[in-house]
């Protein structure tokens, strides 16, 4: 019933935006949005722990392919966090002028029922139908509503990522043949695959993902894309469609190739971490907030496949929180560039300064989405922080000490930026408008999210615990 | 019989260097005939009598003959042709004698055959041929019917030169096919 | 059968009709006379029977393939009213042809004798040479038509070759005693046999364009008229397919043969999809396109699995819907930009008709490979299939090709989904084309979905 | 409990007052805390909710009161409340004073968050709480870019000395299961491993940090770009002491830890010479202070690499009420010239501001050293310690003591004695700012008091009352005899009055004002110029990295990565358009090339054969 | 009489037939490629498909088997349609660029 909702909800709204193309449509998208948040809620406040198994239809039976879907605590931790942003994607659309916004909020929906069903499905394949499914209304978001040289960016973004996609449908592939056509993760996972295959298998299957996230060397599509991308749709990118990258690991990569992992684990944590570092670097020259926030993104995302890749229950359940803060933060930071965009007409960060003479509340605003963005205790972020640092710290201390150290570039630049965009003096004759009841109604429930969960991150640790725990002991029992 | 073989094939053999290498488009045609009949012996000489006749009419009487009338009526018979490049010439040349030789290294240590029936004087005649034309090879026989009336369709719709005359010419032929056809 | 001597018939009355009566009538009458077709065919489903002392099987395979030629024949004949509304010469002959050339398909599909197989592929091409040569006053139409068949002739020469070396090494046409021989015979000893197999496959492979025996294909797409183009891209390469598939279906194949095949598959794959990176003719970039759908369709040949057919038919179903579906566009397209083939042309299409451009997006990612429609699960099952077979490398240089080809075809969806620059003409949908392209758009995403749908 | 009051309030003019009863009512809480506790209990945790719980790893969010933290919980609520108080006066024409009041609260809360956090994760809450607050009220002004910078520099610089208290944390986490104090204070009796000389030496980066050492000292004195109040509790009396809380509370590590020790030590000593070295060129005022709190802090540190906590936490105590003190009047000097902060232009204010002048004096007085002042007790106790271990040691720090004096006085006298040599028009602040003034003037006198040593009397009443908190307190010994520790009082106390005098010749009787540096001989310029560590940073730090910034994006980004990616694509494209020639449209060129593709693959296959 | 025809065709062995066929076709593919005037590119054609007759004639008289011979019918069918076809095409061709070298066809390319 969940799935189905879930699947539904969105999925409709989103056909009935985009055929019926009604005058409102952003509303309309705001309540199917609301509505699958509610279901999400239901179904979070019933999860009792294991694995909820909703559906099971005879799809490509003899293919391997089925209909399976339904979630764990992970599964369900992912479905919140899809739930739970896009409200607020939709919601960012009140400051933008969209030419046909219903096609536009349609396309997003129908980016959210997908996202749904990446997170639900069981079975390998339609986790990857799905996964490239989601694809398709970004890239049309991207094309139709991106900005400038839109055309080439989004082909790129799009070929690249199907780069890996196809990589990890080979995968599958030759996964569903080890396990004689049962294409569920059940039966893939039980598969003993031996050590020396799974050493290339690991990146046949993690290039998708490792594009996805992006970690180091597989991120030049994702700056630009970032920066021409709509505002909502860059939120889509980063603060879930990435998520996507994360899970993919956990569900898929772990379990499967758990020898590959373990060959490639320092390799992939230390490109991870040397694009973490290398980002948070390049940020702090970024002259283009929006740049700045695709590049910070870069940043939080190394640490956290990094943290994932320690491989433990730390670094795992200490990436997947963060995963949850991170949406928060992202979404959060480019509503502050839509916000800016707004009022000072681009998102050029030389265009602005001194600006908090004439908005002190949104500067304050800012500053509580900036604290979570530099990962102060109390807030999300630390949390997770924390626990991907003593997990990483059991892998190896050099690498823990190049992850520490995204803490401090986090800190340059992003107080760099809020100094640039807010502080200084003041610019003559811009009597700009100061944050609105938008404005706060947009972020304070962020805000709030923010510090509740970094004070009580007991009801989402929770969700992560068990399933990360079985997973490491199904793995250490191999 | 071996000495009858070897004239036979030196004769196809040379004048089928000729069409290839002729330059006037008659000579290539007066070679390919000459062709044709050293063939027509090589099947006398393999007890295809039949073939041989039908051969000889079909392919001397039939189709040489309308290459020389298109020849003819386009006044392609001069040697007008400008030869290819040095180049291409020499690789269409190395191309087919590599292709040759290539045929003709796989089957260097001979050949496995083994003669499926006894012999049969009669394999070559009228009666056998027709025999199995009209009893095992009856749909063949009637589907090259299709063929044929495309072809013809083909010649009237390409070659026609204006609508007005063209229409005449189909009426009849596609008649005289089916009657063929239903025969 | 009977459907088969209706075909025969049918392509006789269209002549007839072309002389007497207006060119309306044609093209219901030859739809109709196809459906009669389609319902004979489907009228002893499932009967096995033999013809004519084992030249021909109507069994499900040749049954299901000969249904999907006529089905598509029935949608180009759709588009045909419209194609032809403005045309004055020669209509009758055009259908007459098409009609000809499908009862070739038709044999193809059902030979069991290598007579067969031979005169079927000759009366399946010797309309076509016709046909592209269609415009007659066109020269690339002439060209076309010139190419199509110095080359076909050529490839012939190499077909009846192969057949005659392996009738040499077996001493019998028909298929069921050639695989017995090949059953009992010592792979690749015999080297008439290996010669011949090697030399038929080459034909066979003109046929459906497989590198190095492609150079046809772009030309002639190009040149013929986009009707034409349509029909040989989908109704000649699915009978050409469903022929390849049933004469090497069972015939053990020596090592080197299948070695060969691997190479042909790994060239086709890599020429079709690398050249058509470059193409800005849309039916030249169709047809590099359908070259590599040729390398994915060899790509399921390789090794011996039962359920080859069944993919086989079904990725040429759904690549043959999504082909009419796109040359129907095209013409739409062209004929608003005044004759140009660029794919500039589908520039601002969305703005233009959405609906005709949310068909044309889908049948382009059906193509292309994208998951929910059928092109998708044709693309999966051939990897299955290649992968289970155990021909990995082959199979990952796929993967590659298959990213390389969504290349080109995101390229067409970017134009169709970016706004034009200058007004350009609106398009002109007739009711019947919008309705053609309606039900490939549709049928490839209800394919896709319920891929058992369409199976053997 | 308390804390919860001590969210941050946001609140209209009645801000300032609200703040202030808020905190003095936390302090009034403290108090009766301190009252009701019983020093033999060892302590108490109060565990309010479980915080992180995943794994194995159960971190509560739990308080924990005992000697330590009361000491921490007092000074901070104590001086707080007056420095509260005293800005109410001061902050009185800002219109943003609300927010920082707020702001202060907040900082308050952080600050005891982190003394009274039960583990480490609590007490990093606090101690990059009170980081950001740092951060926001260094930059309170935040429309001048300079302030902006020192704001951006203290926090980053903070942030690099919270990379090793992560790291420690996390070592110690994994080393010991727990990130309890207590806990791991009693697994961690007795064990010797290396590990926990790197867990210690994450911590002392931390405390550099936090508490302004050598190499990461440059930011305090540019902190004080901040209202100065702020800097009177942030930047002397609480946040920097953070440093020194944390090490005392982790004292059994650093027992188990000499080499740790050894390097407090060292650069304890070397940050108190070099600060105090600055201190005698500096013109500004607030950057005096600010020198000679790095200067005190390396004192405290110099005490804690002797082992002696207790001589730290005395020292920390004391320092807070001078040093609170100090700032105050310099502030309250501040406010009476309307915002003039070169001592270059002021002179002979005694007259004006009689009670800011007093106060100001004895805060002087005691940070000099002055005998029987609060000063006078917890310097020497340091001094004592360190001539137990080594004389060298005790001559460095004494030098130390005697710059200090030197420039106190020094400043004393060009502003208070002479003639005036402002334009503003001096006048006295008003009651909210001279009563905290005079509160701090009589704990600086009496401060000593609360660990009189034996000699005098006493019996280091505070050390015992420590002693119930950090086990580490108690390997402490001063083994001086009393002749020994007499004559090294009369020592210091002598050379102390000596420079006094030789200030007050300098300084009083002529006026001795500094030229620009330019025309100084190279030595004293470079120390005038703060031994140019500033400019090094910048050159070694700083300015590489935005070097490295701009090229990462211009070289590595623009030129390597995303061509390299985009290069794949084009190279493909461009394979096909090589590729793309062999159809040359030339009918028998493809038929050569067909023929070429078909015995190319005969070969093939009879070679596989 | 019988055995007369049987030691007539023993007497050439097979191999001979077969090599004589394999050079024929190759001297038809070679002029194919060679030649630019189409109508002898035609006639090359023809020699391919006669060097074909010819083998399927030989395993006839070898295999004593009909059917093949029946197949070379069929060949001589198919290749006189082609060369009809093939023919008009020529013709069309000439009409249009009053030309038949085969160089003339390259308009379409790349």
């Amino acid at each position: 019933m969940i799935a189905a909702l879930l699947l539904l909800i969105p999925c409709i709204s989103a056909l009935a935006l985009v055929i019926l193309r009604p005058a409102q449509a952003r509303p309309i998208a705001l309540v199917s949005t609301l509505a699958s948040l509610a279901v999400v809620v239901f179904a979070w406040i019933s999860y009792t722990g294991g694995m909820v198994l909703h559906y099971d239809l005879d799809w490509m039976n003899a293919w391997g392919l089925r209909f399976v879907v339904g979630y764990d605590g992970v599964g369900l931790l992912m479905l919140i966090l899809t739930a739970v942003v896009f409200p607020f994607i939709i919601g960012a659309g009140y400051g933008q002028q969209h030419d046909r916004p219903a096609i536009f909020n349609g396309l997003l929906l129908f980016t959210q029922t997908f996202l749904f069903g990446v997170f639900l499905a069981q079975n390998a394949l339609l986790f990857y139908i799905f996964y490239e499914l989601t694809l398709i209304p970004v890239f049309f978001v991207l094309l139709y509503w991106g900005g400038e040289n839109r055309r080439n960016i989004t082909v790129r973004f799009f070929i690249y990522t199907l780069l890996g996609g196809l990589s990890l449908l080979f995968g599958l592939v030759y996964l569903l043949i080890q396990s004689g056509g049962n294409g569920d993760f059940t039966a893939l996972q039980a598969l003993n695959i031996p050590g020396g295959t799974q050493v290339w298998l690991f990146w046949i299957l993690f290039l998708a993902f490792a594009i996805k996230l992006p970690i180091f060397p597989f991120h030049s599509w994702q700056p630009e894309t970032y920066y021409m991308a709509p505002l909502q749709g860059t939120m889509v990118l980063g603060a879930v469609m990435l998520k996507m990258g994360l899970f993919g690991v956990y569900k898929i990569v772990f379990p499967i190739v758990p020898l590959g992992v373990e060959h490639w684990q320092s390799t992939v944590i230390l490109l991870a971490l040397i694009g973490a570092v290398y980002a948070g670097i390049i940020a702090f020259r970024q002259s283009d907030f929006k740049r700045l926030v695709a590049f910070s993104s870069l940043s939080h995302v190394g640490v956290l496949c990094a943290g994932l890749f320690a491989w433990n229950t730390y670094g795992i359940s200490g990436s997947l929180y963060q995963a949850f803060a991170h949406a928060i933060l992202v979404v959060g930071m480019l509503y502050l560039v839509g916000a800016m965009q707004e009022r000072v007409g681009s998102t050029d960060m030389n265009a602005m300064g001194g600006l908090k003479s004439s908005m002190p509340r949104l500067a304050a605003l800012f500053l509580l989405v900036l604290v979570n963005a530099v990962a102060l205790p109390l807030t999300q972020s630390f949390v997770g922080e924390w626990l991907m640092f003593a997990g990483l710290w059991q892998v190896d201390g050099w690498l823990t000490l190049l992850a520490v150290s995204t803490i401090v570039l986090g800190a340059v630049y992003m107080l760099y930026a809020y100094q640039r965009v807010m502080l200084g003096p003041d610019r003559a004759n811009q009597q700009l408008p100061d944050a609105t009841t938008r404005d706060h109604l947009y972020l304070v429930p962020l805000i709030a999210v923010t510090l509740i969960l970094g004070v009580h991150p007991g009801p989402i640790l929770e969700l992560v615990d068990a399933p990360v725990l079985q997973l490491l002991s199904s793995l250490s029992v191999n | 019989m071996l000495a009858l073989f070897y004239l036979f094939a030196a004769i196809s053999v040379i004048s089928a260097l000729v069409v290839v290498s002729a330059r006037n488009p008659i000579n290539s045609v007066i070679a390919l005939i000459v062709c044709f009949l050293s063939i027509a012996g090589h099947y006398i000489l393999l007890n295809a009598q039949f073939l041989a006749m039908v051969h000889v009419i079909v392919y001397t009487g039939a189709i040489m003959v309308l290459f020389l009338f298109v020849i003819m009526l386009l006044n392609l018979n001069k040697a007008t042709e400008p030869m290819k490049s040095l180049a291409t010439r020499i690789a269409a040349v190395t191309a087919g004698g590599l292709f040759f030789l290539t045929l003709a290294a796989a089957i260097r240590n001979g050949i496995q055959v083994q003669a499926a029936n006894e012999f049969d004087a009669g394999v070559g005649l009228v009666r056998s041929v027709g025999h199995v034309l009209f009893t095992e090879f009856l749909l063949p026989f009637e589907v090259s019917s299709v063929l044929f009336l495309s072809a013809i369709i083909g010649v009237v719709m390409l070659a026609k030169k204006e609508k007005h005359q063209a229409e005449a010419p189909v009426e009849p032929l596609t008649e005289a096919e089916r009657a063929r056809r239903t025969a | 059968m009977s459907a088969l001597v209706l075909l025969s018939v049918l392509g006789v009355v269209l002549l007839y009709l072309g002389l007497f009566s207006g060119r309306g009538i044609l093209a219901p009458v030859g739809i109709l006379g196809l459906l009669a077709a389609l319902v004979l065919f489907a009228a002893d489903w499932h009967l096995e029977s033999t013809l004519f002392g084992g030249l021909v099987i109507f069994d499900t395979y040749a049954r299901s393939f000969s249904l999907v030629l006529v089905v598509v024949t029935v949608l180009l004949f759709l588009f045909g009213m419209d194609y032809y509304a403005k045309v004055r010469e020669n209509v009758a002959e055009h259908y007459a042809l098409m009609v000809f050339s499908l009862v070739g398909g038709v044999l193809i599909c059902s030979f069991t004798n290598l007579v067969m197989l031979f005169l079927g592929i000759e009366i399946l091409s010797i309309p076509l040479y016709i046909l592209a040569g269609g415009k007659r006053d066109s020269f690339r139409s002439g060209e076309a038509a010139f190419k199509y068949f110095l080359q076909g002739a050529f490839a012939s020469g190499f077909l009846l070759m192969g057949l005659a070396l392996i009738y040499g090494a077996t001493a019998s046409f028909d298929l069921a005693a050639i695989e017995a021989w090949s059953a009992v015979t010592a792979n690749g000893g015999n080297m008439l046999f290996l010669l011949g197999l090697f030399l038929t496959l080459a034909g066979l492979a003109f046929k459906v364009a497989a590198v190095p025996f492609h150079f046809w294909s772009p030309d002639v797409y190009e040149g013929a008229p986009t009707l034409i183009t349509a029909f040989m891209s989908t109704v000649v390469k699915t009978a050409a397919f469903a022929a390849f598939y049933r004469f090497i279906a069972n015939i053990q194949l020596p090592g080197a043969v299948e070695n060969m095949l691997v190479v042909m598959t790994l060239f086709t794959l890599f020429l079709g999809n690398i050249v058509a990176l470059r193409q800005t003719q849309f039916k030249r970039l169709m047809a590099y396109s359908s070259i590599a759908h040729t390398g994915f369709l060899l790509l399921a040949f390789l090794g011996t699995d039962g359920r080859t057919p069944d993919v086989l038919f079904y990725y040429l179903g759904t690549y043959a819907l999504a082909t009419v579906g796109l040359f129907i566009v095209l013409t739409l397209a062209k004929r608003a930009a005044l004759g140009d083939e660029n794919i500039r042309i589908f520039r601002g299409l969305f703005r233009r008709d959405p609906w005709i451009a949310i068909a044309a997006m889908l049948m382009l990612l059906s193509l292309a490979g994208i998951p929910l429609t059928a092109g998708f699960v044709a693309k999966y099952r051939v990897f299955v299939l290649g992968i289970a077979n155990g021909f990995i490398w082959t199979t990952l240089f796929a993967v590659l090709m298959a990213l390389v080809g969504i290349y080109y075809y995101i390229l067409v969806i970017r134009e169709a989904f970016t706004p034009q620059d200058q007004e350009s003409k609106e398009l002109a949908v007739a009711p019947i084309n919008w309705l053609v392209i309606s039900l490939c758009g549709a049928g490839v995403v209800a394919l896709g979905v319920w891929p058992g749908l369409l199976r053997i | 409990m308390i804390l919860a009051s001590l969210r941050r309030k946001l609140s209209a003019n009645v801000a300032g007052g609200l703040a202030t009863a808020l905190i003095a009512g936390s302090f009034v809480a403290s108090v009766l805390l301190f009252m009701g506790f019983d020093p033999t209990s060892g302590g108490r945790t109060v565990k309010l909710l479980d915080w992180i719980d995943v794994g194995g790893m159960q971190i509560p969010l739990a308080l924990r009161i005992d000697a330590l933290s009361l000491t921490m919980m007092l000074i901070v609520t104590g001086i707080g409340s007056l420095i509260h108080l005293y800005s109410i006066g001061y902050m009185h024409d800002d219109e943003r004073a609300p927010t920082f009041f707020a702001q202060l609260n907040l900082f308050s809360f952080a600050m005891l968050m982190l003394v009274m956090g039960s583990n480490f994760l609590i007490t990093f809450i606090g101690w990059e709480g009170v980081g950001l607050c740092s951060y926001l009220l260094i930059g309170f002004w935040y429309k001048t870019p300079e302030y902006n910078y020192a704001a951006r520099k203290a926090f980053v610089m903070n942030r690099i000395g919270d990379v090793g208290v992560v790291l420690a944390m996390v070592l110690l986490f994994q080393r010991f299961g727990t990130l309890e104090y207590a806990s791991i204070m009693d697994m961690a009796s007795g064990v010797n491993d290396p590990l926990l000389i790197a867990a210690t030496l994450f911590l002392f980066i931390g405390a550099t940090g936090k508490s302004a050492q050598i190499p990461l000292f440059t930011w305090l004195p540019d902190a004080m770009a901040g209202p100065t109040p702020v800097s009177a509790l942030i930047h002397a009396a609480t946040m920097v002491t953070a440093g020194i809380f944390l090490t005392v509370r982790s004292s059994v590590l650093f027992e188990l830890a000499p080499f740790t020790k050894d390097i407090i030590l060292w650069i304890g000593t070397a940050t108190a010479l070099l600060a105090a070295s600055i201190g005698l060129f500096q013109n500004d005022i607030k950057k005096v202070l600010a020198y000679s709190t790095v200067s005190q802090l390396g004192y405290m540190f110099v005490a804690l690499g002797l082992g002696s906590y207790s001589a730290a936490m005395f020292h920390v105590t004391t320092h807070a009420f001078f040093k609170a003190l100090l700032f105050l009047g310099a502030g309250s000097v501040i406010h009476a010239l309307g915002g003039e902060q070169d001592i270059r232009k002021m002179g002979g204010l005694k007259g004006h501001i009689k009670i800011t002048y007093f106060t100001f004096l004895v805060g002087t007085a005691a940070i000099a050293g002055l005998p029987l002042l609060s000063g006078f007790f917890s310097k020497d106790l340091i001094l004592a310690f360190a001539f137990q271990r080594s004389p060298v040691i005790f001559g460095l720090l004494l030098f130390g003591a005697l710059l200090t004096t030197f420039y106190m006085f020094r400043l004393l006298f060009l502003v208070f004695y002479g003639t005036y040599r402002g334009k503003a028009h001096p006048h006295e602040s008003p009651l909210t700012m001279t009563i905290p003034l005079m509160v701090l003037a009589v704990l600086s006198v009496v401060g000593g008091l609360l660990n009189l040593p034996h000699l005098f009397g006493g019996h280091e009443p505070m050390k015992h009352y420590l002693e119930t908190a950090a086990a580490g307190i108690g390997y402490e010994h001063l083994e001086l005899s009393a002749l020994t520790e007499i004559i090294l009082m009369g020592i210091t106390t002598t050379l102390v009055g000596f420079v006094i005098y030789v200030a007050y010749g300098r300084f009083v009787k002529t006026t001795t004002l500094e030229g620009e540096e330019a025309t100084m001989p190279v030595f004293k310029r470079l120390i005038a110029q703060r031994w140019r560590i500033d400019e090094l940073y910048r050159a070694l730090f700083e300015k590489p990295y935005a070097w490295l910034s701009t090229n990462l994006l211009a070289v590595a980004e623009k030129k390597v990565m995303v061509p390299l990616m985009n290069g794949v694509g084009d190279a493909a494209i461009r394979v096909g358009d090589v590729v793309r020639r062999v159809q040359t449209g030339n009918a028998s060129f493809h038929l050569l090339a067909m023929l070429c593709g078909l015995i190319l693959f005969l070969v093939i296959t009879l070679m596989s054969n | 009489m019988e055995q007369g025809i049987i030691t007539a065709i023993r007497t050439v062995p097979l191999d001979h037939y077969v090599l004589l066929s394999f050079l024929l076709f190759s001297i038809g593919v070679a002029g194919v490629v060679f030649r630019r005037n189409t109508i002898i590119i035609l006639m090359c054609v023809e020699l391919m498909l006669n060097s074909v007759n010819l083998l399927l004639t030989a395993f006839s008289a070898y295999h004593s088997d009909p059917r093949a011979q029946v197949f070379v019918f069929f060949i001589m069918l198919v290749a006189a349609a082609e060369v009809t076809v093939g023919l008009s095409i020529l013709v069309m061709m000439k009409r249009n660029v009053d030309s038949v070298d085969v160089n003339q066809l390259n308009r379409l390319k790349g």
